[in-house]
């Protein structure tokens, strides 16, 4: 265990920065835990949600940024729609990934973010997910680790004669407004950032 | 020309190390109407006093000002200097010279001396329209009525009745008792709640000075402190309460059963009934919408053939069944009103998570006090409530309905940690198998003795807190799995019990917001009564007259409860020492010649204070009445004719005001 | 009374979830509920968009939700995340800086008055001619994480205990048990990326629907079946203990009970068949 | 410029929330523009618009109302309808061609002393940089 420092300058900063991203005062927060108490997935994170929101309210950036709950996070609400603070921690825990994201740090569970980056990339080529496409170059673009990729390539057989893989891409006539929405998405966000140091 | 005589004080260093003193007497003697100025370093001093009062009556000044500190600190003592010199206490006005000016302007020393010159200038404009006013006297009606009949109110009325008044004590149910006489033991002394409670209700039974009306509630009010009109409901309870032996043939000849309100549906009763074996009085009601007899005479209305019962009216040894009763209307007349309609649990069907009530063996902590009462459903055997065996693993849940603006309630219920230890330091007592935990959140032990009884349910009856709010409960076969979090660890933790209790949060009765309308006393936004002043005036309203004790203004424990309906009792006895009441003349005014009888004023009145006139030439015009009014004035800035005023702030004394400025 | 809508589709039914598409159709036609696929529909972004770029995961959906206003048709969604993304976006664009921002995105004049339905609801409303009675069927329905959740941006029912899906198959005659994990979580999105955690959590769904005594689960999301259906070999394998739960989409038992039969119906498409059981129950 | 603007203002405080808060500004030494004149009223519900108009019209460069934070009254919604009054006066105030800035109502709870003296500093400067009254309310003579 180490001693954490903590300090006004430090404590506001991120928790400011939190705050403004999730729309959600986390000062709120009087770590109750039905949170972690209601989350599915809190047994397979290393800080509880609860925990989470305590570095928030600390400011203890790096701590918060580098752990696995944010990644293994699944949006499924339940935290938000019981907390008696009325806190929508599952906001709190996608805007920690986007911070992540934007800072740079190397996600905690690397899979989960790596599975997202793909699924959105076949969605900005083709308009809808092709999952013969995603399930491929998830697993077999050397993105996963060997042990998914040979779990999830073992599916592939079984799922094509059941007929539960298309072999052919989708055909969505709307792809290229698709392509315009990621691409001005990407405008507005290199704008946002510019315009900051303006 | 009035004769006013301006004073004016250093008030040590205070008023005169800023502003100069000698420069505002100076001023002062030029102002119209003035005819005596005098300085003083203390005016407020025995010496200060005497002086202004000797000035008076040398100088025979009919009106005074006296710069010094804020009105709020002395006027009331320059008021009777005033009136010692034989002068009328109201021809004062005070120059607030201290923290308004000396106090606030101490950087520019100039500039405050000219600010004080006005201030002075402005008292004097306005003293000179100053009229005499008189306080008027109002008998007082010595006869207290006391809303609700828990331990609150039982306490007030008791109180009321020894010091020699008369009380009239109102319950909405079939029995006085409240909440307190559902309840087992009492923590942290764990002494018998009925025990304690049952000789105070027989108290209230005998007491020469205290009329019990049960089943009834109050309807409408008219008048104002000392002498209120009170409307009082009583519901038809369809059963002579004179003749009325309390025998209970009746119970066990009626063919109906219904859950049983007393033990939250925990066990069933009849349709005439007796709540429960202590009950005050010991008179049996009849429940109209479940009792045989009034379900056939509602069919018959509707055409549809149901056979009729009136076994009860056959068999009752006394005759006392009188299915004709009806509802009636009591009129009285009191001095004084004491609110104390006490609380409700909290209805944990809220919480999806927790199963809504689905699951038989989630139970409410006041269920579990049911449970535990020897005269309870299962005379104090504890049995879970789905296959009657006896539970070994309890769980414990805090702050349900409490500390949640999920569920809109944002309070905590302050008595759950300590009965949340208590039932399972007595689970334990009952049999000594069972383990409890309590999921907490914080346990606030704040009270004499309490911390150490929530100590001593860890250290010598092994309960287990877990830190953690819990979020699901999930039926398992027999089990109940609870979802929580021991946030200590920082890790999810569950545990498959026999039974869970909710420890429901405490919730104004129903009915609370409604009486506080009629009653024209304010409530909050989960519907508390709000008292007068939080800290300083705990147990009265806004409405003279009017006071509150127990829960019906938050949650508090008996002996709080007890306290507060003993400290409402004394704010109506004092109120019943004097004959006469004194009322405050700064009251509002009604110009009836000019008064078009809009009624704008009475719509807008916050005290109901002004009522239609009818003038003998048949003109309707409004009409104070002054032990009502609170001199706040909303009327006169509403009337459109000008006719209303308000003494000692009329439209002229401010307009006074503002024009010397000007001047 | 039957009526119009503007039918999003959702990727899965293209691959993995064909048989709840193909359902949906049958039933629909049958009942008399007209379907007029979005044209050029795209992708709602799912919970990749969701996770990684807020106003990527609302600009995607109110593409959709803009095609859809054109045809001046409340949307009809069967996918539970689908349905949820579209709600979503609609209960963000209420402010009207979000819905100029997005609307810059998206190129379009989106007013954001285009009503979503989950078919569950639409089928809530409808009086449906059950020609086989499912008597003999003891089912407990599940309705997945974001169906109900959160409650006032779906307005779904009741987010802690919904009843529509039970009503839904009482009246089609089967019965339905209540039990404790109707809204808890498969694991969604987890599938290819930590596939041992759905595992997890998908085991015990199984395990407490085996408890409850069901013949097999009723679902209305293309990832729940995938998780709990697909994954059962798997979840064997990870816990030890073999379910053998069959997983059955609503409206494939809708269809049963109007009649059709389990081949229009795709049951061979299940990794855990349902046929057999339901023969034994006496419904084929 | 000869002489510098120093502006009168007229403040009617409600006796229990902000005169008292006024009352706490002194108790608590917090000093402030020397510009405001205060006038003691029961409640901020008793300021009759006759009284502001009065006001501006024998020569005040600003009035300011202060009673009870909303929810708070002495008697229980006297500064209701004072909130609703003055939102009508506002507008008639400008159309006879006195600014808005110059009539100002704020809510003072009697603890709150720091916040009498703010209102009060920021309201005299706001006056102060709009200079003496131009327009005028009909003949500015005795009432």
């Amino acid at each position: 265990m180490t001693t954490t420092t903590v300090t006004p300058s430090v404590s506001r900063e991120f928790l400011l920065e939190v705050q403004q991203q999730s729309q959600q005062n986390i000062l709120r927060c009087y770590q109750c835990g039905k949170c972690s108490a209601g989350c599915p997935l809190a047994y397979a994170m290393d800080l509880s949600p609860r925990r989470v929101m305590r570095a928030v309210q600390l400011g203890l950036a790096d701590y918060v940024l580098g752990c696995t709950s944010i990644w293994i996070c699944v949006s499924c609400e339940t935290c938000s729609v019981r907390c008696p603070r009325e806190i929508d921690i599952a906001r709190v825990m996608e805007s920690l990934r986007m911070i992540s994201i934007d800072k740079g740090f190397s996600p905690a569970e690397k899979e989960v973010e790596t599975f997202h980056r793909v699924f959105l990339d076949v969605i900005e080529k083709r308009g809808r997910a092709f999952e013969t496409e995603l399930v491929a170059s998830y697993s077999m673009g050397g993105l996963g680790t060997l042990k998914t990729s040979i779990a999830n390539i073992s599916l592939l057989p079984g799922m094509i004669s059941k007929g539960k893989m298309a072999l052919a891409p989708p055909n969505a006539s709307g792809v290229d407004e698709v392509k315009k929405i990621f691409a001005k998405v990407r405008e507005i966000e290199q704008r946002k950032t510019s315009g900051g140091s303006e | 020309m009035a004769r006013i005589g301006v004073f004016l004080c250093y008030c040590g260093t205070n008023i005169g190390g800023v502003v100069n003193i000698p420069r505002v007497a100076e001023a002062a003697k030029a102002m119209p109407e003035v005819v005596f100025v005098q300085d003083n370093k203390y005016t407020c001093s025995e010496p200060g006093q005497l002086e202004i009062r000797n000035a008076i009556v040398d100088n025979s000044l009919d009106r005074v000002v006296i710069g010094c500190c804020s009105p709020r600190m002395h006027e009331k003592t320059y008021r009777k200097a005033v009136e010692s010199a034989g002068l009328n206490p109201y021809l004062l006005e005070i120059a607030n010279l201290r923290e308004h000016c000396s106090w606030v302007h101490g950087d520019d020393k100039e500039r405050a001396t000219s600010k004080a010159i006005e201030l002075v200038k402005m008292a004097v404009a306005k003293v000179s329209r100053h009229e005499s006013l008189f306080p008027k006297e109002v008998p007082v009606t010595k006869r207290a009525l006391v809303i609700g009949g828990g331990v609150a109110g039982i306490q007030a009325a008791l109180d009321i009745a020894n010091s020699g008044y008369e009380v009239v004590l109102v319950e909405k149910q079939p029995t006085i008792g409240g909440r307190m006489s559902q309840l087992d033991k009492t923590f942290p002394t764990l002494d018998c709640s009925a025990c304690i409670l049952t000789p105070k209700m027989v108290d209230v039974a005998q007491h020469p000075n205290i009329r019990l009306i049960t089943c009834a509630q109050v309807s409408k009010i008219k008048g104002f402190v000392g002498n209120f009109e009170i409307d009082i409901l009583r519901r038809a309870k369809k059963v002579d309460e004179t003749i009325c032996t309390g025998c209970g043939v009746c119970m066990t000849k009626c063919l109906v059963r219904t859950p049983s309100e007393f033990d939250l549906g925990m066990r069933d009763r009849s349709a005439i009934y007796i709540p429960f074996p202590q009950a005050i009085p010991l008179k049996a009601v009849i429940d109209t919408e479940h009792c045989g007899h009034f379900q056939y005479l509602k069919a018959r209305q509707e055409g549809k053939d149901v056979p009729d019962c009136n076994i009860c009216q056959q068999t009752c040894p006394a005759e006392a069944v009188r299915y004709e009763e009806e509802d009636e209307i009591i009129t009285e007349r009191f001095g004084a009103i004491v609110v104390a309609t006490g609380f409700k649990t909290f209805d944990h069907s809220a919480y999806g998570e927790f199963g809504s009530g689905r699951y038989p063996d989630v139970i409410s902590s006041l269920q579990l006090e049911r449970l535990m009462s020897a005269s309870g459903p299962t005379s104090g055997e504890i049995l879970r409530p789905s296959d009657k065996t006896h539970p070994k693993t309890v769980v414990f849940v805090s702050c349900v309905g409490s500390r949640d603006d999920n569920k809109g309630r944002s309070y905590c219920s302050k008595i759950c940690c300590m009965y949340m230890a208590k039932q399972s330091i007595m689970l334990k007592e009952h049999d000594p198998d069972v383990q409890s935990y309590i999921f907490y959140i914080d346990i606030r032990a704040g009270g004499k003795d309490f911390d150490e009884f929530a100590q001593r349910a860890q250290d010598e009856y092994g309960v287990l807190y877990l830190r953690g709010r819990i979020s699901k409960i999930v039926q398992d076969g027999k089990k109940l799995i609870v979802y929580g979090e021991d946030s200590l660890l920082g890790h999810p933790v569950q545990i498959p019990a026999d039974m869970v209790v909710l420890a429901t949060g405490v919730e104004p009765n129903d009915g609370a917001p409604e009486l506080a309308q009629i009653l024209n006393v304010s409530y909050d936004t989960h519907n508390f009564f709000v008292e007068a002043h939080p800290k300083l005036r705990p147990v009265e309203t806004q409405t003279d007259g009017i006071f509150l004790a127990g829960c019906a203004v938050g949650p508090r424990d008996i002996p709080e409860s007890v306290a507060h309906g003993s400290a409402a009792a004394v704010k109506v006895t004092a109120l019943f020492s004097r004959d006469t009441l004194t009322t405050d003349p700064m009251v509002s005014t009604i110009d009836q010649m000019r008064c078009v009888g809009c009624l704008a004023c009475a719509e807008v009145c916050p005290f109901n204070a002004i009522e239609p006139q009818v003038l003998r030439d048949g003109r309707v015009v409004a009409s104070v009445n002054e032990s009502l009014c609170k001199g706040c004035g909303l009327c006169v800035a509403t009337c459109r004719s000008g006719c209303a005023n308000l003494k000692g702030f009329t439209l002229q004394q401010l307009l006074a005001e503002v024009n010397s400025l000007w001047r | 009374m039957p009526g119009a809508y503007a039918y999003y589709p959702g990727c899965t039914q293209e691959s993995s979830a064909k048989e709840y598409g193909e359902s949906t159709k049958l039933v629909c036609e049958e009942l008399g509920i007209e379907l007029h696929e979005i044209d050029g529909w795209t992708c709602c972004g799912a919970s990749s968009a969701h996770t990684t770029n807020h106003l990527l995961s609302v600009a995607l959906p109110t593409r959709d939700l803009q095609a859809a206003q054109e045809m001046d048709m409340p949307v009809a969604v069967i996918c539970a995340m689908c349905y949820s993304r579209l709600k979503y976006a609609s209960h963000e664009l209420r402010d009207p800086k979000t819905l100029a921002l997005v609307n810059e995105v998206i190129e379009k004049d989106f007013q954001n008055t285009t009503q979503v339905l989950h078919l569950l609801e639409i089928l809530d409303k409808e009086r449906i001619p059950v020609r086989k009675s499912l008597k003999r069927l003891k089912v407990v329905c599940y309705y997945g994480c974001i169906l109900a959740r959160p409650k006032k941006v779906t307005q779904f029912d009741d987010e802690e205990n919904p009843q529509i899906m039970d009503r839904l198959v009482s009246n089609l005659g089967a019965t339905s048990i209540d039990w404790g994990f109707k809204t808890e979580c498969c694991g969604a999105s987890l599938t290819l990326s930590r596939r041992d955690l759905v595992r997890d959590l998908s085991h015990r769904v199984l395990v407490a629907a085996k408890q409850a005594g069901a013949d097999c689960i009723v679902v209305a999301c293309p990832m729940c079946h995938s998780n709990l259906d697909m994954q059962q070999e798997g979840i064997a394998q990870q816990h030890g203990d073999q379910a053998d739960m069959p997983i059955i989409y609503f409206t494939q038992l809708v269809g049963l009970s109007l009649g059709l039969s389990t081949e229009q119906l795709m049951f061979d498409r299940h990794f855990v068949d349902p046929r057999p059981m339901l023969r034994e129950k006496g419904v084929i | 410029m000869a002489v510098e603007f120093e502006p009168k203002i007229v403040g009617f405080l409600c006796n229990w929330c902000s005169y008292a808060g006024a009352d706490m500004a002194g108790t608590s030494r917090l000093c402030y523009p020397s510009n405001i004149r205060i006038i003691r009223v029961p409640c901020s519900g008793r300021v009759d618009p006759l009284i502001i108009i009065k006001s501006f019209q024998r020569g005040a460069d600003g009035v300011l109302i202060a009673g009870c934070h909303p929810g708070d009254c002495h008697y229980t919604e006297g500064n209701y309808y004072a909130r609703r009054r003055f939102a009508m006066l506002a507008p008639f105030l400008e159309y006879t061609g006195i600014e808005r800035e110059r009539f100002r109502v704020e809510w003072v709870s009697a603890a709150e002393g720091k916040r009498f003296s703010n209102v009060v500093t920021s309201f005299t400067d706001q006056i102060a940089k709009l200079g003496p009254r131009q327009a005028r309310i009909g003949k500015e003579e005795l009432v």
